[in-house]
Formats: C-alpha cells, structure tokens, sequence
C-alpha cells in the first residue's frame, strides 16, 4: 500500500454514465490486475474504492460508473487536476491459476479489472476468452479494446441489443481451464454456479478504510472470515460461502 | 521531546496521540506505511473472551462528517490475541500497548482483562462498556453507574495494570457514570465511545447498515466529545483519555484544554492511514502557533 | 400538490416542510426574501412567559458540519408574541403556524400554552422539554419520563389545539420518554432538539460561547436524528416530526421514511436563507429519481 | 437583503494579512456605508460577514484580515472565481447625523467601512477628518485613498514607527461634529470616553446568519434588545451600555 498524489491526463466518457480516468503517478505499488485504489475526494468523509483497469509505467487507467455524489465529483474533474490515491490494496488476481484457455467474465464495471489481467495472460501467450454483459447496447464500453488485445470476445445484452441475447451465462458454452469474474453479485453467483473448472471471483463490500484496519468489509469464507479489501477482493471458488 | 510527552496513569508517553481501538486493528497494516513507534501508544482492536464474526454487512455508511460502523466487535477472541497477535506485534511496536476489551457479562469482562493483564506488552487495560449486558436486559452496561461500577470492580479484582473506563456518550448523565467508576476504583476514563446513529438508502429505502444502526464517529462528533471531556475532567480526578473526531494537531490541543491527558485518534486513521503520524509532527509548530510551551500546561486549561 | 401533502395531527400541510423553531425568527426576516406561504408551515422562535434576553454572546461557535449555539431562548414574552408578533405575522403568512413553547416549570408551560391557544393563528402547540426545571434540580423537563409527562398534562388541560412534544436527544432513552409523553395524551413528538456541544477558542484558552456549552444543530447531527425518529416512530402510534442536519430534499426523504410525517428544517436556513424553498421546489424531482409517488407512501417505510 | 453570486474582479494584498477584493454583482441591497455582506465559502458551515469597504455601480469592495481558515481561503481565491454573497446587511452608518465636520476613527479592519462614507460625506461637501489606528508601519493601509477623498488623515501606530504614537485618542484633538467609529471593542470604548459628540459605533459579534433570523448577536443598549446583524452593526453612543 502507498498513499500518493496522482494527477489527471485525461477524462473521457465511454457511455452516459461510464467514464474511463487515465492518472499520472507512482505505480510502484500496484502488483497485480484486480487490485483496487481508493479515491479522497472533497467534502466526502471516505474514499471511493475503484478498480485498477490498466497500468503502463506511471500511467493508471481507471473506469468508474456515476452512480452517486463522489463519482459525479470525479466526473466533473478535468486533466491537470490532482487525486490522493492509495494504491495497491486487494490480493488481485492470481496468473498462475489461468491455464492455458482462460476465460474472463465481466458485467457492467466489472469489467475493466479483467483488461489488465487479459493484457497479463495474452503476455503470457495464453488464449483468453472474454464474455461482456451489459444490459443494453448503449451501456456496452471496451468491446475493441479487448479485441485489440487479441482475445476471443463475446458480448451479451439482456435486452438482446447487441450480441448474444440475455446474461453472460448464456454465452459460457465453450472450453476454458480457469474463470476470473467480476460484476454485480446476482451475475457473480450465475457464473459460479455455471463455472466448471477452478475460478476467481472478485467482490465488493461497503468499505470504512480499504486496507485491513477496519473490518467494515469482512465476510465468512469455508477458510474462516476474509477482509474483502485485504484477503480479497478476489476470492477462489472453493472458499465461497453465499450468505443469503 | 519533553514538550510532547505526558503520563497516563504512571505510564510515560513520548506524545499523546493514540490511535482508537477499532481503527488500527493491531497495528501491522499502518507499520507497512511509517514506524509506529512514533505513536505515544495505540489501542488495539476491541477484544472478547470469544472470537467473534460480528455483524452482517453492510458494515459502514458514509456521513456528511463522518461515518457509521456496524462492526459489531469482530476479533479472533482474547486466546488468539494473546497467543498470535501480541507476539507479532512484538516485532514492529516496543511501546507498552492500551489492551482494549469488550465484553457481554461482568465475568466475560473479568476473564479476559485477567487474561490480558498478565501480557507484559500490556500496558493499560481500556474497558469499553458500551457493549449490551446481555444478562442485564440488553441495554449497554455504560448507560447505567451500578453496572458500571460493577464491571470496574471485577475487573480490578484481577488486574494490577491501570483500568481506564471507556464511555457510551449515549447517556443522559456522562458525569455521573464517570464518577460512579472513579469511586468503584477506574485508574482513568476514557471517552467518547461512538454516538448512535442510522442511515437509510434512499434507492433500496432500507437501512443501509445491515445492522440497522450503527456507531457514528468522525469530525461530526468532535463538539460533542469536547463537551463530555470538559464535564467529566472537571468532575473526577482520575486521568482522561479524551477521543472523538480528532483529525488535527488542533484537535488535539482543544482536546487537551477541555481536559483530556491524552487523546485518541479513531476515524482519521481510516480516511488518512498517516493521520496519527502527520498529527505528532505537526503538533510543536501548532503548540508554537498558540504559544504553548508544554502540552502538560494545558490540560484541562480552559478550566479557570 | 398532492404529491407532497401530508396531514399533521388532524391539519393538512401543502407540503411537510417546516422551519424549525429559533432559525426562522417570527417570519418577516424570511419573507423579504420570498413568498413564505409555500411553507407548510413553520415553527415560531420558542416563547416564553416572561421576556428573557438570553444568554451572554458569543452566543455562536462554528463547527466541522454545524455550529453550536447558545441563544439562551431570546424572546419578548409570551404577551408580546400575541399583541405584536402575531398581528405583524398575519400579514405576510396566512396559513395555521406552530407555536413553539419553552418554560421552566410545569405552570410556566401552561400558562404560556393557554395563552397561544386561544390564538386562531395558532395550528399546533410544539412544546420544547428540553429547558432546566428550575424547581426540579435543573436537569431538563425532557430527560425524565415523569417530568416529561407531567409537562404534557398539564399543557393537554388547559388547550385544545393539538400539542407536540418537542424531545432532548441528550438522553439514554429516547423511546422511553416519548412514549410517557404519548401515554399522558400528547398529540405528537417532534424531535431531535440540538445536541450539547462545546468548542473551546486556542487563541485564547477559553470556551468560545460565553455560556460555556451550546446546543449542536447541522448535518453533523443529521444521523443521529434519523436513528431516534426510527427509534419513536416504531415504538408510538402518533405522529413524529422529524429534524436534525435536514438540508435538502433527499434528507427529507430519508428522514419520512425513517417515520417523519413532516420535516424540519433549522440551521440550513441561516447559512441558505432560501433553503426550504430550495428543498420545497427540488421534492418532486426528486421524489421521481427515487420513483416515489407521494409522500405520504414512504412515511416510516423502511421500517418493513 | 439579496443574496446573489459575484464574481472575483481583483485581489491584492494591502500589508502581510491585509487583502482587498473588488467583487462583480448586484449591489443593489447596499444602500448605506457600514452595512455588511455575508460570505459562503466552500466547506465551511457558517457564512463570514465582511463590511462593504466602497461601492461603484456593480463593483464591490471589500477589505479582510486573514486571522483564520475562512479569511485564509479567501486569500487563496483568484480573479475569475465566484463568491455567494448576502448584501444589504446591517442599518449601516446614518449620514445625516455627521454636521459639517465629522471625525472618522477607524483601527485595524475596523479602517474599510469608514472609506465609503468618507466618500459619500465629501461629496456631500462636509469637511472630514479621519484618523486611521494601526499597531506598526507595515500594517498600515488605505491611508493614501483617504488623502485622496480630500480627508485631513492622521495615522496613529501604537510603537510609533509612522504618525503620531499611540492610540487614536492621542490624535482626538481636533474641532468635530459627529464622531463615526469602527474597530476593536477596546478601541471603540477609549473613543466612546474621549468622544464630546455624538457618536456612531460598529460593533462586531460572532453571527449564526447576519440578518437577523437566529438571535445569535444580540446585544442589550438603553433602548433595548438590538441584534448586531440587524439593528446594528452600528449603535449609537447614546444607547450603547458597555457590557463588563
Ligand atoms: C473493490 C472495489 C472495486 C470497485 N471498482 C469499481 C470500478 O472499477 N468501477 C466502478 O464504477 N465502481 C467500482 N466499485 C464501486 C464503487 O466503489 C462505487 O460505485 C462508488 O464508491 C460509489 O460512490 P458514490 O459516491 O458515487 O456513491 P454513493 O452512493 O454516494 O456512495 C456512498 C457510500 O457508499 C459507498 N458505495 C456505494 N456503492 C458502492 C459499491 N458498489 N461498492 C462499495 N461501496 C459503495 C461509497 O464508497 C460511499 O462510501 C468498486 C467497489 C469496490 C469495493
Ligand atoms: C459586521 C461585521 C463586519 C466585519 N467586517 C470585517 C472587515 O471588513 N474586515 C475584516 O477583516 N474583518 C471583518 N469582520 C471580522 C470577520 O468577520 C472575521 O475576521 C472573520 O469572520 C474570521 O473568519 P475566519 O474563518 O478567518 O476565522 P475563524 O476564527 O476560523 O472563524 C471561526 C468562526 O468565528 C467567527 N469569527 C471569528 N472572528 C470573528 C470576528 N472578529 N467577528 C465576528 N465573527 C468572527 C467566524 O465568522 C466563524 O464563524 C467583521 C465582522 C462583523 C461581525
Ligand atoms: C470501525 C470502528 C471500529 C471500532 N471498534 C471499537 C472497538 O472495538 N472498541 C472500542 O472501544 N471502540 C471502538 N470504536 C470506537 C473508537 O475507538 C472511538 O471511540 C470512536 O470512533 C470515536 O472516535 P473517532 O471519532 O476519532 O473515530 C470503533 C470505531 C470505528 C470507527
Ligand atoms: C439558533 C438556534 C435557536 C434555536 N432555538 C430554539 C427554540 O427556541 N426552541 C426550540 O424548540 N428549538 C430551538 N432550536 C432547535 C431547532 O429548532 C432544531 O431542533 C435543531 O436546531 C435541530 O435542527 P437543525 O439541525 O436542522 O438545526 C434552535 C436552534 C438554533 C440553531
Ligand atoms: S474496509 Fe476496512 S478492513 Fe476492509
Ligand atoms: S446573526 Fe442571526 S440574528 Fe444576528
């Protein structure tokens, strides 16, 4: 974890309400894609945790979806300005567990964490497979982005729009060896429900700090109780213990 | 130094800035980012006799000025404390530490201040009766003197390190149950606990907290917390450990004037992980600022 | 309209905002500014029997997300409220107002109440228990159940007019006094009075307010005030007014689902003298972003 | 009382904590010198009240010290960027009580309020005199404008570094016919006891609103209850009961 200034290179709206930041500043300490950062904005009490979308040398790329007062802030933000960032926290994604045809699923924004891990495993040579759901076309953002990066990619719309018609369950019918997910928690247990192989499932929880102090995002796992901003917000298939 | 450094029931601290229980867990996610053996001491995580999961998330909501938890006391249980987190802490923090305990029964209280009492990294047992008395009707044993007083006397009945009582400020009458451990034998209060609080979410219309209510803590609280700290120091003469919504080296001497010898610091540490840091460094050139020349002239100054 | 209508105690509100009493003065101040009767209505500076000037200024002290202040219940008396007050206020504001009524024992509350409700000007009798007994110790009519009652009895004896009690959050038990006050044949509670804070100025070592202690109002108390209108709305079967930090339309919100029939609004008013008309003009849109039909659909509607 | 938005023209500093701002707006609620506006700034709960130091047409001025947060972001703001202003606050002083000569005393930041009705009392052809109260040489300002309005202008420092040494009092002897006063209670009370005249006082008192909703500044006088806010900030010398 570091606690640093980073300062805003562009600002550019992908949908109505989604917006991709791209940040200048010390990276050092982001490792892994599925990390996250969390966001000091003024005038709010508590940061906004989002999740690394990409990073290349000092350059951070973040993609958030204005849904209340601290996004919108961050949506009237203009380049030149600057951010205090922490930066580094979660487990993020595990390569090694990938496979050799791994599959990545994300809806809505959870998808950007899944463009620094399929930028990762394309490095790596592997043939990544990416299905997208969005709710309707309008919504759909990074569709090409994926495709530049050279992987097999489907995108799903509920209201059938664009690409295959319903969730991104309907479109897992291929071979994959591992599953990384991220996405709204209704889209999270459809997939780990379909999942067939090991898979990597990456949460969100209401947050007091996002680095461990708190225990404001603590959830019970099979392995015992799991700090979703510490232990997770990756957790493995096996450990998942749905509370409902 | 010695401009800095005060003593709390005996016990010497290089400054009086102390992280809050709750909000430092035991120390290793904020030694990652300074050494934190620049703090006078801190209060580790809330303990129990029993390991405890806590409540169901969501845990927090946001305030305008704060924020409100609903952790419900979560920790390994004292045993696991005592046989894997002081040890490690032992690697990074050489300061005697303030033992936080929370407990639901006179005896759970007794039981694991004995326990903890025994650690020689202990330095001040904190004893935070904010908890329900789950034999006693529910209602929390700091809303009452004779519960209390009861909870004090047992604890001291096993303890020979100091006792300093940690007080609900949801109460009608804050003097009086301060009092009430003074006289039962408390070697300090401190004070306050978090202000009971709820949000509702406008999108779902339920309440955000998955407990319902939730503890408010934050700048939002910080008139109140100096109100209870001037009225309670003025009223016993056992130290006072004055906390809540403590964000700045100004805070802290407000704190202090009204009363307190040492403060806490509990919310900021979650928004701004170097806040306790940044406060101790910024403290002499704010001192210089309002002409104080020692922290030790200024408690309870504002007191005649 | 009928979107926002919602009926208190028997009276129909065009809409449920109401300023708060002590932050709207008589009234005029306000309508220099605009028309006053978009209100639904608003609450009086609190009256007394006698005359009082009040406390020694400062009277006010800035806080994080609020301010403290300690007026002291400034007014020219209840006679005077009726003979000048009153007249002045039927020419800019034609709608039933609240009378907000202070004392310091139980007669002084009946006698001024009497008075007010004979006044055809006069909607509802908001009667503030948050004053010292002068006779009883000096703790607040508003901390003890008994006291509390008695306040309302004899007020409910010699009036007609529906009576609110206006409660203290500085207590243990909130629901417990409003429920004495709803069993002794209160009309309503209104409720949350200010919280008691205290500032002290570094500059010069003292308490900024020349009373010392002062009441806190502002969003810094805004989830406090939501907690304990959930805590009485659930537990009485009249009405509850509820306030406390209320600044926008999407704070009345969540205080009517937290169980407010109608909503005020204080402090907001003296840094934005516009606020409640700001809050009265944004309620329908929104009321859509949140699809909300009416108001009177979401009233205590997080509670099941 | 309005209350509308002005924009930032000029901002420049008149000593070390000193700074006068030139405002865009609507003035038309300042009716008369001493009256007050009303500043929000962003995060901070309470308005500060700052006295009009000069109207021209839509320009106002005003003339603060920093001596805390709100004056200091006052300080940090720049040409271009708005401030919601209340105007029209306070009875302000009454031009008609000053005869031919009056004597003006300002001390400190009690100086700008006496600039605009030095102004509007030399063009009513009255012969004015005015003393200015500072502490030291480098804390004077303003004394030049004054000279320029045509004003017998004495500066007083209390060491002596510039003018006459000491208190205003020390520079009191001369021939007047009103006395208009504005500056610390310690200062008003040494001209209220030296003042053979009548008398126009400003006083200052910590505000909830500044226009007279909340009670938070009132103050007893011989004539009763008066709210600094509202019926004052200026009283007059035959009312005021010095409270000690
Ligand atoms: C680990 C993690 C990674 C995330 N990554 C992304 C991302 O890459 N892109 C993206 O658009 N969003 C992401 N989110 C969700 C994002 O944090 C919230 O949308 C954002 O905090 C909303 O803030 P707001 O002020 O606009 O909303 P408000 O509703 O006004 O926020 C009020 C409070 O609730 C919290 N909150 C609201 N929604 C959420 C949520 N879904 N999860 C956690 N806390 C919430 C806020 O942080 C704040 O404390 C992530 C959340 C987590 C926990
Ligand atoms: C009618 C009136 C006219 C004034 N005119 C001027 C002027 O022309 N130039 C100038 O430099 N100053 C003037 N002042 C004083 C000015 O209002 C304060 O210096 C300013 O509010 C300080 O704000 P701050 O945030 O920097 O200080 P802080 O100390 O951080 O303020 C904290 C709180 O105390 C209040 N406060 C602090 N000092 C004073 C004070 N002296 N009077 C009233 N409230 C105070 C603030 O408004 C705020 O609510 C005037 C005051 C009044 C009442
Ligand atoms: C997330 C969180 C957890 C807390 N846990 C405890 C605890 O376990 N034991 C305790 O005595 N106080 C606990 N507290 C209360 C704090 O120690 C402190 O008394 C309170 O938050 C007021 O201080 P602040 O406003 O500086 O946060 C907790 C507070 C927070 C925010
Ligand atoms: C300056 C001031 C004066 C007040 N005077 C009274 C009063 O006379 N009677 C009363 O019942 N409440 C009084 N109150 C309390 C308010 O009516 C209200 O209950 C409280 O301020 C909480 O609401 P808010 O946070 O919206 O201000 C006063 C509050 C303020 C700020
Ligand atoms: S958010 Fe604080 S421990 Fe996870
Ligand atoms: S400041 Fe509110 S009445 Fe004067």
């Amino acid at each position: 974890m570091k606690q640093s200034t980073f300062t805003i290179l562009t600002q550019r709206p992908l949908t109505d309400a989604v917006y991709e930041l791209r940040l200048q500043g010390d990276t050092s300490a982001i490792t892994r894609p599925g990390q996250f950062v969390n966001i000091k904005l003024s005038g709010l009490y508590l940061r906004r945790p989002i999740s690394v979308c990409d990073v290349q040398g000092d350059v951070l790329t973040l993609i958030y979806k204005v849904v209340g007062k601290g996004t919108a802030q961050l949506a009237a933000m203009q380049s030149g300005q600057t951010l205090d960032l922490l930066t580094g926290l979660g487990n993020g994604y595990d390569l090694d567990l990938s496979g050799d045809c791994p599959l990545l699923i994300g809806g809505g924004v959870g998808v950007p964490p899944l463009y620094w891990l399929a930028k990762q495993l394309r490095a790596q040579g592997k043939q990544v497979s990416v299905i997208l759901g969005f709710n309707t076309k309008s919504e759909i953002f990074y569709e090409e982005a994926f495709r530049a990066l050279g992987c097999e990619t489907t995108v799903t719309t509920v209201d059938g729009s664009c690409g295959v018609k319903g969730f991104v369950t309907n479109a897992m019918d291929l071979a994959y060896t591992h599953v990384y997910s991220c996405g709204p928690e209704p889209m999270l247990r459809a997939v780990f429900r379909a999942c067939k192989t090991g898979g990597s499932f990456s949460f969100e929880e209401r947050m007091g700090c996002g680095f461990g102090a708190c225990m404001g995002c603590s959830c019970k796992t099979v392995t015992g109780y799991k700090r979703i901003c510490r232990e997770g917000p990756v957790l493995q298939k096996e450990e998942i213990l749905w509370t409902d | 130094m010695d401009r800095l450094s005060v003593s709390l029931c005996g016990i010497r601290l290089d400054n009086p800035v102390i992280p809050a229980s709750g909000t430092f867990g035991f120390g290793y996610e904020f030694a990652e980012l300074y050494d934190i053996n620049v703090l006078g001491t801190f209060s580790f995580k809330g303990t129990t006799l029993q390991p405890r999961f806590g409540n169901p998330t969501p845990r927090i909501a946001e305030c305008t000025a704060g924020m409100l938890n609903a952790v419900g006391l979560q920790n390994p249980g004292v045993e696991q404390v005592i046989s894997t987190e002081l040890p490690k802490l032992a690697q990074c923090f050489h300061k005697p530490v303030m033992a936080n305990i929370s407990g639901f029964s006179v005896a759970d209280y007794a039981e694991t201040c004995r326990l903890l009492d025994q650690q020689p990294q202990v330095g001040w047992l904190e004893v935070n009766v904010s908890c329900p008395n789950v034999h006693g009707g529910g209602m929390s044993f700091g809303t009452d003197c004779a519960q209390a007083a009861e909870v004090v006397r047992a604890v001291k009945a096993v303890t020979t390190k100091p006792v300093i009582m940690k007080l609900s400020p949801n109460v009608t009458d804050i003097v009086s149950i301060a009092r009430a451990c003074e006289d039962a034998g408390a070697d300090g209060i401190s004070l306050i606990n978090t202000l009971l609080g709820m949000r509702i979410d406008l999108k779902t219309k339920k309440p955000i907290l998955g407990n319902t209510m939730g503890g408010y803590s934050g700048p939002a609280i910080f008139p109140v917390a100096v109100r209870m700290v001037y009225q309670v120091a003025k009223a016993v003469k056992i130290p006072v450990v004055g906390m809540g919504g403590v964000s700045s080296a100004e805070d802290v001497l407000e704190m202090m004037l009204a009363g307190a010898t040492a403060v806490q610091v509990g919310a900021a540490n979650l928004v701004n992980p170097t806040a306790c840091l940044d406060i101790i460094r910024s403290l002499p050139e704010t001192m210089d600022r309002y002409h104080i020349d020692k922290l030790t002239d200024i408690i309870g100054g504002t007191n005649g």
